[in-house]
């Protein structure tokens, strides 16, 4: 089976540890990821403001080249990237008029009908039965696993079972030897909307995400959104000014963590891209106890 | 095959068997034997096609209760059907068949029968499909005329009801004159009714042996009404006749989501 | 040779304004069999049906068709006078050609000639008709009720006070339902446990009514007046004749640790138990899961050597109940979703968010904190409580669509409860829209906002979870400032949905009565049949059919006695004579029906059984179908599926539609 | 000049749902072709295939078969099983060649003695517009008056 893979801004830019990591826990795997030739902007966060048609065009023309590769199922490990390429791909598959508006704008044609997967399910479907074979340390910590808005809802897009309280990265880590901890704000907002522009308020909502999950005792911080990563790690000095106690809990990408578990040096799974250190979390790695 | 059904008849494991003997212009003709002496007149092989099962119906072989049945894989499907129809409960059977490998199958229970039938079901014969592929690739007034053309031969003989072991109604519909349903003359408008009305009642319930279109003396393929209907009805509402011994009549059964794009 | 008398009638002008009325009864009476035609003004007036039965008389007619409206309107009209004439109401036919002729188009000869169409296919009809008589079915004067909660106990009050025999199943081993588990009822805050148990003893006494509890339905068969019902009477370990309710066995059974259902799971009870101090039989069983002789096979036996009357015997087995019943009430009542369904309130594992049922227990002085509200963690007083109203109703995302009706009020009860035992407490309600459609019930809920200073937010709560010993309660105010808010509470209430009981589907299959999608009973019509459902003689009552409160279920349950007491009135069932046969004839052909039953699927009714057919020396001749006349309803869907035409449908014959047809389209002139 | 042709349709209707929607079309006085002839079954479930043919074997030009929406039938599932009885019928008589639009089928509720009038006039229409069933006739002859015509002839 051929896996598309659709990077999306983040994962080239901010989140690069993310797309580094990605890579090399498949590569273990023996996983091939391909990525869909002359891959656009997704449109998030302005687009579908702006214009709906472009909103829906920005998406389809991605996915009519990932149609054009023969690609039947597409990887978008970014939340906001696959939120507006599900969300896309649902009008188009929904509405025969629309699929003929946007193959007459990209002057080709478009069905919409590959498999969009976001990383859990590329984790839970490609990584989780092989994995086994490759796990060789246990991460043994505590660990918060966050979800974060746009990988939780809407329940129709994101497929989750529990979409008020995902299991699925929580999964993952215990599989990695780790002990995820029952927390409050799973899937509560870290304000990446307002990422640049009101950086004061993505602290205030980011410093409750990070209380809660210090107060619980968590070590780490586990997500797969690259906006809540860079928003709990990026503004973490301004998150503490909001905190009675600051704290230097790391938080990493799923991947990341999956891939220490696997043996994959600290380097190659870009753990030294990080502002606030995971040195604590690598360090962990083959503890006796939590 | 002949050691099996004198060493049955000769237990007493069975009565009556029914299987095939050749007539003097050597074909295989059905034929009856009561004793392990005649057993030596048995034949089997590939011109053995009808299908024995519809004499189960007689009174004759009611009478003899136990009953061995020589049966190719369209008889031993015959009887699943006929079993889910709450047909042969006063009759102990055994059958006996000869699988692809050559040899000699004896099934004394229905279960077993059941398991045999699965695990060897026929699919659509091969010159069945290519002329109801060629039917349905006509134009309707093209199959109007193709009908109309076979139908004005009948002469209703019933031969395609005589033979088939799925009518086995004391009483026939084209018997019942209280009404009249079906015109007793040969006119073709009579036949068209009577061809339609036995498709209808057969379809989900033919196991397509064929033998309808086999035996008709003036050649129509009646049979291709019936293989028709069982495809449209597999397709469209799935099991397979003579596949269980739990009815799947797919003719007594509904789904609430069936297809309703034709109603208004 | 048939007479037929063939009636037209002008309707005034109704049917005469288009259609040329006389020209339509001349040409009648020319057709074959008819005997005598005339015209008249107005055919169902009182000379009207009078011309028709002397005519009757006077002209020896076997049979009349009548021209004028649908048989809808008059059938019955004329079917009498046809009767009085002295020659059986079902050979009289109405051919209707107002309603779908002369209103329906305009005055012309095609009109006319479709007017006469008409008459000609009824006229080919009736000479087919045949003699049919109401089919009369006898009834067996006694009533089931099933369940024991208020909706059951009304409905067997009912009946057994009009002088029947009712026969109640409850499946614990006390009957009093859900109600007897309520603190206060709205919108009176009166004691639930005082208007109910009077009643339940009731019950128990009534001299016409026999009690099983701790019994479940097995199977129900039969019909409407006769239905034959297996009662599986659960072993009790225990012998209700030699029990006195003492009590003994109770205080020494050591296995003490079971939760408690009576009160929603919030203290312990005994393996050998009553369900509650004013349970009904007062007397214990043994639960069998929990018992240590059962458990640990034979070790224990306390309970037997304690017991003064040697009531106790652990050998008693289920035994298998059969009893004839003429209706059966359905009254098996309703459950709740629990805390452990809402993943955003942490699954329920926190001890001090409850649902409503453990708040009622809370509040209730037979409770297990003797009516003082204290959270279930510490058992402190809680200083801030918060009620969710709504809680899983009213969401797609949950898969409950439907409103659960009694949440909202029940919920002001709890939020007024509070505040009087707790003065200084601080009681939040969250909700989505306030419901309080009922006699009194607005009042209450103004009464709770205004007088005892509940807090009301309209809004949804997101999340809960506890910080600091407090469970944080995230929700939206979408009213003023439509902000977030997040109290800080020591106790939450869930108002959860109300749903059906675990086991409604399979009652229902017991019983062959529908339901929808949530499991909740259908009724059969919803606005005109609520009570009944479409298997005559079964009733509903209650929270089985849908979320109800108490004067609902209780109104409900009276009508379904009513129901049942109607049934009842008279010693025999009469019904419409339109229903299947299977043709029948002397030996040996014995009929024509092959015995295939393919038939018997297609019957909403399981109206098809099968006969067998035997000799004199008792061989089995054949098996063929038979139509239950009791059960079948007439839909005739069994005629058009069965092959070789052996079952018939009496009124609308394979004889009388065919000629029908053959009518309509041959024009003799 | 030829008149116009008239078509004869028969219409089999079930007398919970589509009689009373064509009694409600009276008595609402919804005015619609004449050309339509009820006859009155307890239920669609009722309605055997058989009777089809004859009403076209007798001179029908077209037939309406009509009873209660899904889930309505006033038998619970009466009209379910005349639904796929249809489905079966209906492509049966494609494979003969037969002009299965001669046949409409509709759901027609008590309540739309509207639709019934529509479903009438549009049949009416269609029906028109094809002609007569002369396939169907010209197969022998069917009628007997046609008979006597060819006897006289003779």
């Amino acid at each position: 089976m051929r896996i598309g893979y659709y990077p999306g801004c983040s994962l080239q830019g901010s989140g690069k540890e993310y797309s580094e990591s990605l890579f090399a826990v498949a590569e273990k795997c023996g996983i091939v990821l391909e990525e869909i030739n002359d891959w656009n902007c997704c449109g998030a966060s302005a687009a579908h403001s702006l214009n709906h048609d472009l909103s829906v065009a920005l998406p389809a023309r991605t996915l009519a080249l990932a149609e054009k590769q023969g690609l039947e199922q597409i990887l978008v490990p970014c939340a906001a990237c696959f939120g507006r390429l599900a969300t896309a791909q649902q009008e188009l598959v929904s509405s025969e008029p629309m699929r003929a508006k946007m193959s007459d704008y990209l002057e080709m044609p478009v069905k919409g009908t590959a498999r969009i997967l976001t990383v859990f399910e590329f984790l839970q479907e490609h990584i989780f039965p092989v994995a086994d074979q490759y796990i060789v340390n246990k991460l043994n910590h505590k660990t918060a696993c966050y979800y974060g808005c746009l990988l939780s809802r809407p329940k129709d897009l994101t497929r989750l079972e529990f979409p008020e309280d995902p299991m699925e990265m929580d999964a993952v880590m215990e599989m990695a030897g780790a002990t995820p901890i029952d927390w409050a704000f799973k899937t509560e907002c870290c304000g990446a909307g307002l990422s640049v522009s009101r950086t004061d308020i993505v602290a205030k909502l980011s410093a409750k995400i990070v209380e809660d999950a210090v107060s619980r005792g968590a070590e780490s911080i586990v997500v797969a959104c690259p906006m809540c990563q860079m928003n709990l790690d990026l503004r973490r000095k301004e998150i503490n000014k909001q905190m009675d106690k600051g704290s230097d809990i790391p938080v990493m990408f799923i991947t990341q963590a999956l891939g220490l578990s696997m043996g994959l040096s600290a380097d190659k799974l870009g753990l030294n891209r990080h502002f606030v250190s995971t040195g604590k979390v690598v360090s962990c790695v083959g503890r006796k106890e939590v | 095959m002949q050691d099996k059904a004198a060493e049955l008849l000769k237990n007493g494991t069975v009565n009556l068997l029914i299987g095939f003997s050749e007539d003097l212009g050597k074909r295989p003709v059905p034929c009856f034997i009561e004793t392990a002496e005649e057993a030596n007149i048995l034949v089997f092989n590939q011109e053995c096609k009808n299908n024995l099962s519809v004499y189960l119906h007689k009174k004759e072989v009611k009478d003899a209760v136990k009953i061995g049945l020589v049966s190719n894989i369209a008889t031993l499907r015959s009887v699943m059907q006929l079993l889910s129809e709450n047909q042969l409960w006063s009759l102990t059977i055994t059958y006996l068949t000869v699988n692809t490998a050559g040899e000699l199958v004896v099934l004394s229970s229905a279960e077993e029968l059941e398991a045999y039938v699965q695990a060897n079901f026929p699919t659509c014969r091969a010159e069945d499909k290519e002329m109801l592929d060629k039917l349905n690739a006509m134009t309707r007034a093209e199959r109007w005329a193709y009908w109309k053309d076979q139908l004005s031969e009948c002469v209703k003989c019933y031969a395609c009801r005589a033979v088939c072991p799925m009518c086995y109604c004391t009483v026939c519909t084209t018997e019942c004159n209280q009404p009249q349903w079906i015109k007793t003359s040969a006119e073709t408008s009579g036949n068209f009714e009577y061809h339609t009305m036995r498709a209808m009642h057969l379809g989900g319930r033919c196991i397509n042996c064929g033998e309808c279109g086999r035996i008709c003396p003036a050649g129509i393929p009646v049979h291709l009404l019936t293989a028709q209907m069982n495809l449209e009805i597999e397709q469209e509402f799935g099991g397979k006749t003579g596949w269980s011994l739990k009815s799947e009549y797919a003719m007594n059964s509904f789904k609430p989501g069936d297809k309703e794009n034709f109603i208004k | 040779m048939a007479r037929i008398g063939v009636f037209i009638c002008h309707c005034g002008e109704n049917i005469s304004a288009t259609i040329d009325v006389e020209k339509v009864a001349k040409l009648a009476g020319k057709l074959s069999g008819v005997a005598y035609s005339v015209d008249y003004k107005y055919m169902c007036s009182d000379p009207g049906q009078t011309l028709i039965v002397d005519a009757i008389k006077e002209h020896k007619l076997t049979g009349i068709v009548v021209g004028a409206c649908s048989p809808r309107m008059h059938e019955g009209t004329f079917r009498k006078a046809a009767e009085k004439a002295g020659i059986n109401p079902y050979f009289c036919e109405m051919a209707n050609i107002r309603e779908h002729c002369s209103w329906v188009h305009p005055k012309s000869d095609e009109t006319t000639r479709k007017a006469l169409d008409i008459v000609r296919t009824m006229v080919e009809k009736v000479k087919n008709n045949t003699a049919l008589f109401p089919i009369k079915v006898p009834i067996t004067k006694t009533a089931l009720v099933i369940g024991g909660g208020i909706a059951g106990i009304q409905a067997a009050l009912d009946i057994a006070n009009s002088g029947h025999q009712v026969i109640m199943v409850e499946k614990t081993p006390s009957i009093g339902g859900h109600m007897s588990q309520l603190s206060e009822t709205f919108p009176t805050l009166d004691c639930s446990q005082c208007i109910l148990t009077p009643r339940m003893v009731e019950v128990a006494q009534h001299p016409n009514i026999t009690l099983h509890t701790f019994a479940t339905v097995e199977s129900v068969t039969g019909f409407i007046g006769n239905f034959e019902v297996d009662i599986r009477l659960k072993a009790k370990s225990v012998d209700f004749e030699k029990c006195t309710g003492c009590g003994s066995c109770w205080q020494k059974c050591p296995s003490k640790k079971i939760p408690d259902e009576f009160n929603a799971g919030m203290s312990f009870r005994t393996a050998i138990y009553t369900p509650f101090p004013q349970a009904v039989p007062n007397k214990p069983v043994i639960d069998r899961a929990n018992c240590t002789w059962f458990t640990k096979g034979g070790k224990c036996g306390v309970c037997a050597k304690i017991c003064p009357t040697g009531a106790i015997d652990y050998n008693t087995e289920d035994t298998i109940l059969s009893v004839k019943v003429g209706s059966i009430v359905t009254a098996t009542g309703f459950d709740i979703k629990h805390s452990d369904f809402f993943p955003e309130y942490g699954y329920g594992k926190h001890p001090d968010i409850i649902d409503g049922l453990q708040f009622e227990r809370l509040a209730s002085a037979s409770g297990p904190t003797g009516g003082e509200i204290r959270r279930p963690s510490d058992g402190k007083e809680p200083e801030t409580v918060v009620f969710l109203a709504c809680a899983g109703s009213r969401d797609k995302a949950k898969g409950i669509e439907y409103c659960s009706k009694i949440c909202c009020m029940y919920t002001a009860k709890h939020a007024m409860l509070y505040k009087h035992k707790n003065h200084h407490g601080k009681a939040h309600v969250f909700y989505m829209d306030i419901r309080s459609a009922g006699k009194s019930y607005d009042e209450f809920v103004r009464r709770a906002i205004e007088e005892d200073d509940v807090n009301y937010i309209r809004g949804r709560v997101s999340k809960i979870y506890e910080k600091n010993g407090k469970l944080m309660v995230v929700g939206v105010d979408t009213l003023l400032g439509a902000k977030p808010v997040t109290i800080e509470a020591d106790m939450v209430v869930l108002a959860t949905a109300v749903v059906a009981n675990e086991d409604a589907e399979s009652v229902a299959q017991k019983l062959h009565i529908s339901y929808d999608k949530h499991k909740f009973f259908a009724e059969a019509h919803p606005k005109l049949k609520p009570v009944e459902t479409n298997t005559a003689g079964i009733t509903l009552a209650g929270a089985c059919q849908s979320a109800k409160d108490i004067p609902e279920t209780v109104a409900q349950a009276s009508a379904a006695a009513a129901k049942t007491i109607i049934l009842f009135s008279g010693s025999e069932l009469t019904r419409e004579p339109v229903v299947a046969t299977v043709n029948r004839s002397a030996a040996p052909v014995f009929t024509t029906c092959t015995g295939c039953f393919l038939c018997q699927e297609v019957c909403p009714y399981q109206a098809i059984e099968r006969e067998e057919i035997r000799d004199r020396a008792g061989n089995l001749l054949m098996n063929a179908a038979k139509v239950n006349a009791g059960l079948c309803q007439g839909c005739g869907t069994c005629v058009a599926m069965c092959r070789n035409k052996s079952i018939d449908l009496q009124g609308f014959s394979n004889q009388q539609m065919l000629s029908e047809v053959m009518g309509l389209l041959n024009e003799p002139f | 000049m030829a008149e116009p042709f008239e078509p004869k349709i028969v219409a089999f209707v079930c007398n919970w749902c589509t009689y009373a929607g064509a009694d409600l079309a009276g008595t609402s006085r919804t005015k619609y072709e004449t050309n339509v002839r009820i006859i009155r079954f307890p239920c669609t479930g009722r309605i055997d295939f058989m009777l089809l043919i004859k009403a076209f074997q007798n001179g029908a030009d077209g037939i309406i078969v009509s009873g209660c929406h899904p889930n309505d039938c006033h038998y619970t599932s009466g009209n379910f099983h005349a639904r796929r009885r249809w489905i079966v019928f209906k492509s049966m008589l494609d494979f003969m060649g037969f002009p299965t639009e001669r046949i409409t089928f509709s759901w027609v509720s008590a309540a739309e003695g509207k639709k019934w009038a529509e479903l009438v006039n549009e049949t009416t229409d269609s029906v028109r517009a094809l002609g007569p069933f002369t396939e169907y006739k010209n197969l022998d002859f069917t009628t007997f008056n046609q008979m006597d015509h060819e006897a006289i002839a003779r």
